[in-house]
């Protein structure tokens, strides 16, 4: 039976920026219901079962209980798979590779970019559905979670049919003191700090440099402030180099959820696919957001860019699928359906 | 981002509570072999003491002056010496001596002193609502302190938990709630005793901000507590930030801790937080192992004095017993 | 008794108003919280125009939410405030009480003395009116079980405007207790005592002093609140009989005036205690204590008391009727113990 | 079957555990499963219950004893148990005196009404105290007439105390007074002298208080005391000197009375006097006297008698000193007398060495030089 991940992150839109922004908080309840989503749209394609997460705040068991609950789905076959209890992003990478061992073919994320992150770390092949999750999403794009749970029991059902609707994104590998450290799939930050802390970015007088892949205006973070500043990169695979200043060209930075701050740029410049920038100390490499490594004096930190996560198109999917079909298959365990 | 001055003042308060409850888990157990005790010894009641629970302490009291209000728990010790509640009088009061924060009418559950403002309860929950009457005070005599009120993640299943977030938010006071997870209600743990997973998201119910820190982290709890005084302070209103920290002895002194296993104890232990700030400051190049070993024997001297303090001051008077019921 | 040298009457509920109203514009510290005493001015009229006059930061209306705004006023009157905070029904004790008996009334002799809590809780006592079992009790003795907290409970307008004066400029917790029934509302029983001459300047009354509202030589009715209106009616008829009462109206129970009960009861030998509290364990039994205790050698019979029997209060008119005393069964009570 | 009921393994780390109680006393039956102890190990407790049907013979581990885990803290006799023992019955007590109000009581007490005299008017015949005032009216010239409106003062604790100690006394002592007269001419003399050597006024208290400390040393029986067990005699001479206060009578100890010079005993009785005034005397300043010392001498009171504080056998009581005729060598001449007046509790001591003892006080004060 074909296998779909599904990885919800506990952890994610709940940091300082609650504080600092207008960020908001997606609680647990939130989540099991967008998890719940999920399922009752996995449990409509024919014969799939479901790997997820176990993590201590049991949102899939809550979601699981809230289909019950509608009793509408037959049972699905859902179960943990991976470390039990995880907590943080070592762990959902382990999860992800355990789906990759398990031969799934496909992950559903609920989460921010540092999720998507971990889950493209663990099983650099993944096929992704990102559903936004944390509090800047500049990887995942709004889908309704049904049509999520939809498409990646199709595409699992049948690779093949629907493989060209996976896009593969840009990354940025990263490097410290020659070793590879991480592929971030949005941007890389060096900001002034010398600690972890609580690893969210939000002051901008603390960016010191960034390179950015995937820049939108339309969406918050250093990816809408790239977007902004090279409006032409947008459709583009290569990345931009951003370096911050205390004073000359002042821009209004998306930086976080109702956050148009200052800043100050004083250069700004494409990096081709072959360039290396260096990154040097003291400061601290945030990737996709989130504070990951700190740098000692002038230690050097290098970034290229290289292939980041593959995408699953769930539109593509589905349209692909309605072109076939009259309607949506039943499959064998009969479901689907909004309101009485 | 806390300064490197900062930072170590973080790391001297977490080293000054564990070395003064280090000795209180000793002097606790004086009187109270082979046979359990409690009422035998120096220290006779309960004892509540909050090792692993240091960086909460660190990380929200740096940002405090003592005029702003600290409304505490059953397990004080923390929050008062990082808010500059004298530890000589406060250990006299742990000995129930005449020189005591009380004159040895409270003990180590109620703790208060005027100066820093300090207050618990050890009524689980109850010590919240106080913290908003104390915003409400200086929201109306137009002070810009803030109130902190610290509680477990048990109470946080209380009603008054409730009411006080409804309050703070309705009146738009300056409260900073912050809700201590050390996982275990004595011996209950929270995913028995919490429907939901994470207590900062209750702070969507009351329509202010919830942050959640999930590892402890001085720094990290820095980072947050800053944002939530300043918040506070400004007028702009609650906020309500849970700390994932590690309750590392038992609930009180003496608990076997039947509830969890010694694997679990060890776990805990393995990832003490001052021993990984410690690390961490090292790595830093912020404090030299010699600078780390004159902070520790500092705190042990001033808690050696606080301790002989205590020990060597006279016990009340019996029939004080009688007074102070009335101003 | 009590000299009063005015002619100007007021009833008991706009005595408390002005008392209020006098004490929050001589002292800035002072406001009101409760549930419906701001436009509505008090269930019972405690606070009536007081927001008219003094505006929503003086006169703050809460949501029901007793633990929360009880808590309030302890830590603002830690913090320097004099807080009054209205407790609507004194039944209600029971979702806050922990704030009452282990925060307020303890916070002084845990500190050593070193911190007051300078508030007052008013709350409405008492039945008679078919309010049933959760909106009638009087419940002053438990609460004056509790150390730390003093107890008053007036019974005239006079009495309720100096006491009301004395309880916020005293530096300790004080429960002010009103009888629904003296309050003198229009759209209660019609109580000719609850309307009674009022001095217009500020004024107070001692906490912790009996009055003597009636002198007599044959028996001591000792009593508070609404059952000094009926021990002195039942006193008016006794006299008829040539029986003379000396009606004692405590006033506080907390200071107990122990020495007026003894005092008394040395006066006339024979003690009735009228309670319109639960019968045992409460205030009844604590003044026999103490006639027994302070004047053993004066009693002349064994005192005898008439108080609510040991029932929750009944809704039924004939049944509430049947356990409250009133003028008759104390004047049965009294021509028991003189023939007795 | 005799079974050891052992102390249950608890902890593996600490070794001994505390018995914490029984719930079961030696002898009684017992049940299977039947709660019988707790006991407690660290902060552990646990129930021990009954292994079988039977009957605790013996408990080997008393409450708070500290015990090894394992060992036995007590046995169990296995076996049915008994029937239980007949039960206890008890014979009835009763009273059958008429009630009497307790303010009937106290007036009657004040009147010195006897109730056994007075009919109860109030339910069930109890005496109240109108009853008693009307008896008091219709036997008056029997007991004292109560005055139309005699003001009552309350007793006072020390009041109380006084009338309760000194008819005790009177009731259960044989008490003799002897008196006798004391020439104080020297006496005198010398006190003036040592008023000008000490940087105080001497009194004749301290030198009367210091010749009957010298006069118990040569006659300790005087200072024997009557008990239950036999006559008693006190270690040390230490001697009450009966101080007049405000309502009242206090008696403070000076202790080792023998021991002390005269400037001493004047310091001594001095602060003793004063701080029995002012009400700052310890309990123990005021008990275990074996003798004392009362004097009126300041008051136109020549010779009284002084009444024993059990269990003390004999006190003297000083009347005042004042010149007087006296005939010495055939001769009217003035001399300064007092009158001294010893009382004594004759079951402990006879007449004839109470009288020694007088004489022995009388010829010490006689020649002050001796009381140095």
């Amino acid at each position: 039976m074909p296998i779909v991940g599904l990885i919800s992150h506990s952890g994610a839109a709940r940091d300082v920026r609650r504080l600092t922004s207008l960020a908001r908080t997606i609680d647990v309840h939130e989540r099991a219901n967008v998890a719940a989503r999920i399922l009752a749209g996995l449990a409509a394609t024919p014969d799939v079962c479901v790997r997820f997460l176990d993590e201590p705040t049991r949102i899939v068991e809550r979601a699981l209980r809230m289909l019950a609950a509608q009793a509408r789905a037959g049972p699905l076959d859902a179960r943990p798979l991976g470390p039990l209890g995880a907590r943080n992003a070592t762990d959902t990478r382990a999860c992800s590779a355990a789906l990759a061992l398990a031969g799934a073919e496909c992950v559903i994320t609920h989460g921010g970019d540092g999720t998507n992150r971990a889950v493209a770390s663990g099983w650099p092949d993944a096929v992704i559905v990102p559903l936004p999750g944390g509090t800047n999403n500049a990887f995942a794009t709004c889908v309704d979670p049904t049509a999520a749970g939809l498409a990646a029991g199709l595409y699992a059902t049948d690779p093949q049919r629907f493989a060209s609707h996976v896009r593969g994104t840009t990354g940025l590998s990263i490097a410290v003191d020659g070793v590879a450290a991480e592929t971030a799939i949005v941007d890389v930050a060096l900001v002034s700090d010398q600690w972890l802390g609580a690893r969210a970015l939000w002051d901008p007088s603390h960016l010191l440099e960034a390179v950015v892949v995937g820049g939108d205006p339309s969406i918050p973070g250093l990816a809408g402030l790239a977007g902004i500043l090279a409006p032409d990169v947008a459709d583009h695979p290569d990345a931009v180099h951003l370096r911050f200043a205390r004073q000359g060209r002042r821009i209004l930075a998306p930086l976080g959820p109702g956050q148009l701050v200052p800043v100050h740029i004083r250069d700004c410049r494409r990096v081709s696919r072959d360039e290396t920038i260096e990154l040097c100390g003291p400061g601290t490499l945030a990737f996709d957001g989130e504070r990951q490594v700190v740098l000692h004096d002038t230690q050097p930190a290098r970034i290229r860019l290289a292939a980041g996560a593959r995408v699953l198109d769930v539109a593509g999917v589905l349209r692909t699928h309605a072109r076939h079909e009259a309607a949506l298959t039943i499959g064998s365990r009969q479901t689907i359906q909004g309101g009485p | 981002m806390p300064d490197n001055e900062t930072l170590r003042e973080m790391h001297r308060q977490m080293v000054r509570i564990r070395n003064f409850e280090e000795a209180l888990v000793q002097i606790y157990m004086e009187g109270k072999t082979p046979a359990f005790d409690i009422a035998a010894g120096p220290v006779p009641g309960e004892m509540h003491l909050s090792a692993g629970q240091e960086p909460v302490a660190a990380g929200v009291c740096v940002h405090l002056r003592p005029t702003d209000a600290i409304t505490a728990t059953h397990r004080p010790h923390h929050q008062a010496l990082a808010h500059g509640v004298d530890m000589k009088l406060m250990a006299a009061e742990i000995f129930g001596k005449q020189t005591g924060l009380g004159h040895g009418k409270g003990g180590h559950m109620h703790l208060f002193s005027k100066d820093p403002a300090f207050g618990c309860s050890g009524i689980v929950a109850e010590g919240i609502p106080t913290a908003v009457g104390h915003a409400l005070a200086f929201k109306k005599t137009g002070r810009d302190d803030v109130a902190v009120s610290f509680f477990g993640e048990g109470a946080a299943n209380q009603g008054a938990f409730h009411e006080s977030l409804n309050l703070a938010a309705l009146w738009d006071l300056g409260v900073v709630f912050v809700c201590e997870d050390n996982e275990w209600a004595i011996s209950v743990p929270k995913e028995k005793a919490t429907a939901i997973a994470n207590n900062s998201d209750r702070a969507s119910a009351y329509g202010i901000p919830g942050v959640l820190i999930p590892d402890n982290d001085p720094v990290a709890i820095y980072e947050a507590a800053g944002e939530a005084v300043a918040r506070a302070r400004r007028g702009a209103g609650p906020s309500l930030i849970e700390i994932k920290t590690d309750r590392l002895l038992g609930h009180f002194q003496g608990d076997a801790q039947l509830y969890r296993t010694a694997e679990q104890i060890d776990a805990l232990t393995a990832r003490d937080a001052l021993v990984r700030f410690e690390g961490q400051l090292a790595t830093s190049g912020l404090l030299t192992e010699q600078q780390a070993a004159d902070v520790w024997a500092a705190c042990r001297s001033e808690v050696d004095a606080a301790i002989e303090f205590a020990r060597s001051s006279p016990l009340p008077a019996p029939e004080s017993a009688l007074d102070d019921v009335f101003a | 008794m009590t000299t009063q040298t005015t002619d100007r009457l007021l009833t008991t509920s706009k005595a408390i108003s002005e008392a209020i109203g006098q004490e929050i514009e001589r002292d800035e510290r002072v406001f009101v919280m409760g549930e419906d005493i701001g436009i509505y001015g008090g269930i019972f009229g405690a606070t009536e125009g007081l927001l008219a006059k003094y505006g929503p930061e003086r006169i703050m209306d809460t949501p029901i939410s007793e633990t929360g705004f009880i808590g309030a006023a302890v830590g603002a009157a830690v913090s320097g405030m004099r807080p009054i905070a209205e407790l609507m029904f004194v039944d209600f004790f029971g979702v806050c009480m922990d704030q009452i008996y282990n925060h307020m009334a303890k916070i002084h002799y845990e500190s050593g003395g070193n911190i007051s809590v300078p508030m007052v809780i008013t709350s409405a006592i008492g039945g008679g009116y078919g309010d049933a079992a959760q909106h009638s009790q009087t419940l002053y003795g438990m609460f004056a079980h509790l150390p730390g907290m003093k107890i008053v409970i007036p019974s005239t307008p006079y009495d309720a405007k100096g006491l009301m004066i004395a309880a916020i400029r005293d530096d300790n917790p004080v429960l002010y207790f009103f009888h629904k029934g003296v309050m003198g509302l229009g759209w209660m029983t019609p109580n000719p005592r609850a309307t009674g001459p009022v001095p217009e300047a500020p004024y107070t009354v001692p906490i912790g002093k009996a009055d003597v509202k009636r002198d007599g030589r044959d028996l001591t009715i000792v009593t508070v609140s609404l059952m000094v209106h009926r021990a002195l009616d039942a006193a008016d008829a006794l006299a008829t009989e040539g029986i003379e009462a000396e009606v004692v109206d405590l006033r506080s129970l907390v200071p107990l005036d122990r020495e007026a009960i003894a005092e008394s009861v040395r006066k006339t030998r024979r003690l009735l205690v009228v309670d319109e509290d639960y019968k045992s364990f409460g205030m009844s039994g604590e003044v026999i204590t103490t006639a027994i205790e302070e004047a053993f050698d004066y009693l002349d019979a064994p005192p005898a008391r008439l108080a609510f029997p040991d029932v929750p209060i009944p809704y039924s008119r004939p049944l509430e009727q049947f356990c409250l005393p009133n003028a008759d069964t104390i004047a049965a009570a009294a021509r028991a113990l003189i023939n007795a | 079957m005799r079974q050891e009921i052992l102390m249950p393994t608890l902890s593996d780390e600490a070794e001994e555990g505390v018995l914490v109680t029984w719930f079961v006393v030696p002898g009684t039956p017992v049940r299977a499963d039947q709660l019988i102890a707790e006991v407690q190990v660290e902060k552990v407790s646990e129930e021990v219950y009954a292994p079988a049907d039977g009957r605790l013979t013996e408990i080997l581990v008393q409450p708070g004893e500290v015990v090894r885990q394992g060992e036995p803290i007590g046995v169990l006799e296995v076996g049915a148990p008994d029937a239980t023992a007949a039960p206890v019955t008890r014979a009835p007590t009763g009273r059958s005196t008429a009630p009497v109000s307790p303010s009937a009581r106290r007036v009657a007490r004040e009147l010195a009404v006897d109730l056994s005299t007075v009919t109860g008017s109030g339910p069930g015949g109890r005496i109240v105290e109108a009853d008693v005032r009307a008896a008091a009216e219709q036997g008056a010239g029997q007991g004292p007439a109560a005055g139309p409106a005699a003001a009552v003062e309350p007793l006072s604790p020390m009041r109380r105390a006084v009338a309760t100690r000194l008819s005790a006394g009177l009731r259960e002592a044989a008490q003799l007074t002897l008196t006798a007269e004391a020439d104080a001419t020297d006496l005198v003399a010398e006190i003036a002298r040592l008023s000008g050597q000490w940087d105080r006024r001497a009194g004749y208290i301290e030198t009367i208080v210091r010749a009957c400390a010298l006069a118990l040393r040569d006659h300790p029986r005087v200072a024997r005391q009557w008990t239950e067990e036999g006559l008693v005699t006190p270690q040390s001479i230490d001697i009450g000197v009966a101080v007049a206060v405000e309502d009242g009578l206090i008696v403070p100890v000076i202790r080792h009375a023998d021991a002390k010079g005269l400037r001493e005993l004047s310091r001594e009785i001095a602060d003793l006097a004063e701080r029995a005034r002012s009400g700052k005397l310890t309990t123990p300043e005021t008990r275990g006297a074996t003798f004392s010392v009362t004097s009126v001498g300041a008051h136109r009171v020549d010779a009284f008698t002084p009444l024993l504080d059990l269990p003390q056998a004999a006190i003297l009581g000083v009347g005042r000193a004042r010149l007087r005729p006296a005939v010495i060598d055939g001769r009217i001449v003035p001399r300064t007398l007092m009158v001294l007046s010893l009382t004594i509790d004759h079951r402990v001591i006879d007449g004839e060495p109470a009288a020694a003892f007088l004489d022995r006080v009388i010829a010490l004060l006689e020649n002050p030089g001796s009381l140095a």
